[in-house]
């Protein structure tokens, strides 16, 4: 599946749309498979994932389809 | 009111609406890349009153994106060009400074007298403490951050909505990869991100349109992506009753060692700057040449005698070529100097393109 | 190169697109709403050569979004204040000034030495002359206009791309409801359209990101719903050879009564700003009391004396209480007159509030 | 169907998004249809039509459950 990548998180990942394993049913199981394959990404501590452009907390589940997105705190002014 | 003729003729505007932006006070904290165009455009339709948070003094690697201040302008602090300079623009506007960095100390009182606070900060320290102390004071908060070419706003904590923990419970752990300044940035992203966020604060204050509350907004100025993401209020997010003890608040722009070229340093010198030239040459070497304004400590010694210099005022490190200097003033950097220079080249450099009485080694 | 400095660490910029800003050339028409910006903004990072077209005054209806200017700077001609200051926020930046209207007879020829055009001009008439200049001369045009709480951007005639006239093939015809000054609009409307434009136009020049090429974007700030419309490009419009022999251009701040309140005309006159104060009462009225700096033709005689009057100047329009001035002052503008205010309140207001030994009546 | 209105449109019309009869089946026919229910319109001598998101010739036909929408000039700056 499809994961829309902004901020750093784009820069860690090297691009700005990524493929994530189906295994992945739920935001909680997706932040781990993000904090194995991406390390850097633990250092955020923060990392707001949103299905359907709606924020997700860990329990909610990830469908075929749905449009997931990882947005990374950002602190430049 | 003929100066705001074109927006009391504006239909849903009009003179109620002017009239609520001149009964209103807003606090802006940071006059910077966001924070000058928020301060320019709230200025120029004539908020009441503007409070300005801000205790940086202007570095020529401002002058890309910063566009209230000019070249002259460098090493002189920034919110007394700020408010000189929007006093002119409009003078019906009352102008507050506050000349310090929003501390755990002092955030609450600067922020409690104004009906809405503007994060133009540049570190996540100040963010979490803006947002930890405008929750407590019942404020709401008009957020813009950038990163490169990305940006993301927000109206927090308005009429029982979101807050910045809602979307980023914690901050992240102090690291070099969200070092803003190591990172550079568009010159004109802070002016995009900037516009909306006074853009917001009017519709805050006088209720017009839909202010983005609960939303969090990105957008991609490489690609035109504009997104809106809902977010859900975490009721325990507004029950905060005090700020936390630390915020670990960086300094974005100050804490960084700048570079320096020997052409900018003449300038400084002959313009009779108020800074400290820090030769670190060994004795031997500062025999052979030198520059007469420096002042003498050999790289081994600086260490034990920092207290020579003045942590507050700029101070340019020298050496042979460049490279003892950038050491030292690496070090002067994460010992809390404000404003550190190395300048590029050494003094051979300087030998060659201004001094050529110099003698060179 | 310091001062880039945050421009050429960005990832995707570098010194390498910092170069291709050095040596580009940007041609910005207008310097009013959206010129303002677009000028701070692109003189910050550094083009290498920007030339402004304006020929208008600082008004004081224009400082609520043109944050350039001063109240100080009322009734100066803005393009030598924009160059001032622009010049003193990088002196590093040639800045070529056009003290005129773009018109049928010099566009081609301003045009010309430009590598990027962008439109921030006010009327339809300078929009299609503008486009058409481009087409004809082959430049890249950014363009932005806004109207109460939206705006409108593209990138027009770009790589082969669409037109203006690809998506509005003719002007409308010259009318009441489109004119910009009375319709009013939200001071930092301007602001946020006027960034994007710069950014479109350091997107054109260094190749980063997707410009508007056969886009429109939509912005409406008071909901922040951004469209984009895809757009077919017509060839047809890219034929075209000459300009069209007339635009019907009307220069929008300018071409409309504007107000003035008796403590602005007091000031006016006591700082001898160059301001004819034309008394359009009666004869018996002008015996009773008058200011004596005022030239008195009665209302009815104006039209066939207004060859005293010069076009060029402001006109302040002066009667009893208001109303009969309103009516010669829009008279005054349907003739030409570039700068036309009616004293609101007339001599009445005068008596009462800035000369109580003026006999009433 | 729904129509989605712009800038001077809109004043013109008294609401952001109107309702067109289904009649109205391609560009010119709507057109048509907002010329004689909004006179003033006319003024505008040009006026862009879209279709989901497209800009949309006079002969581009309609069709049910399109985005539709009505983009005039726009002069200020």
């Amino acid at each position: 599946m499809g994961l829309l990548l902004f901020g750093v998180a784009k820069d860690i990942a090297g691009a700005a749309m990524i493929s994530f394993p189906a295994t992945a049913t739920d935001v909680a199981a997706l932040k781990e498979w993000l904090y194995e394959n991406y390390p850097p990404l633990r250092q955020l501590s923060s990392l707001m994932i949103a299905v359907n452009r709606e924020y997700a907390a860990d329990s909610q589940l990830i469908h075929a389809g749905d449009e997931v997105a990882v947005i990374p705190p950002v602190s430049g002014g | 009111m003929q100066r705001y003729d074109r927006q009391t003729r504006l239909e849903g505007f009009g003179l109620e609406k002017q009239r609520l932006l001149q009964q209103a006070s807003v606090l802006v904290i940071g006059a910077g890349g966001l924070g000058v165009p928020v301060l320019q455009y709230l200025t120029a339709m004539g908020i009441g009153k503007i409070g300005i948070v801000e205790h940086d003094t202007v570095s020529v690697t401002n002058l890309q994106r910063q566009v209230l201040y000019t070249t002259a302008d460098q090493n002189k602090p920034k919110i007394q060009l700020a408010a000189d300079r929007l006093g002119q623009l409009n003078p019906e506007v009352q102008l507050v400074q506050y000349d310090t960095w929003l501390t755990t100390d002092n955030a609450l009182e600067i922020i409690q007298p104004y009906d809405v606070v503007v994060d133009c900060s540049d570190n996540f320290g100040t963010r979490y403490l803006v947002n930890d102390a405008c929750v407590i004071a019942g404020k709401p908060l008009v957020y813009g951050a950038i990163y490169k070419y990305e940006g993301q706003l927000s109206v927090f904590n308005y009429q029982g909505g979101a807050t910045y923990r809602c979307i980023f419970p914690e901050p992240p752990e102090a690291g070099e990869m969200l070092n803003c300044s190591e990172i550079g940035v568009l010159g004109v992203l802070p002016g995009i991100i900037g516009c909306y966020q006074a853009n917001e604060v009017v519709k805050v204050i006088t209720g017009i349109g839909t202010p983005l509350k609960n939303q969090l907004m990105t957008i991609d100025t490489l690609h035109n992506t504009h997104l809106i993401f809902n977010i859900t209020p975490v009721a325990a997010n507004r029950q905060m009753q005090r700020l936390a003890g630390n915020y670990q608040q960086t300094v974005c722009e100050v804490n960084n060692l700048q570079s320096l070229s020997v052409q900018q340093l003449h300038s400084w010198l002959q313009q009779g700057n108020a800074l400290q030239l820090l030769d670190v040459r060994e004795d031997d070497e500062w025999e052979i040449c030198h520059i007469p304004q420096a002042i003498h400590i050999p790289m081994g010694q600086v260490l034990g005698r920092v207290a020579a210099l003045q942590p507050e005022a700029p101070v340019a490190v020298l050496c042979h070529h460049g490279m003892r200097s950038r050491a030292v003033g690496q070090r002067l950097v994460e010992l809390g100097f404000k404003q550190v220079y190395n300048v590029e080249g050494g003094i051979h450099a300087w030998a060659c393109s201004i001094d050529d009485q110099m003698q060179t080694y």
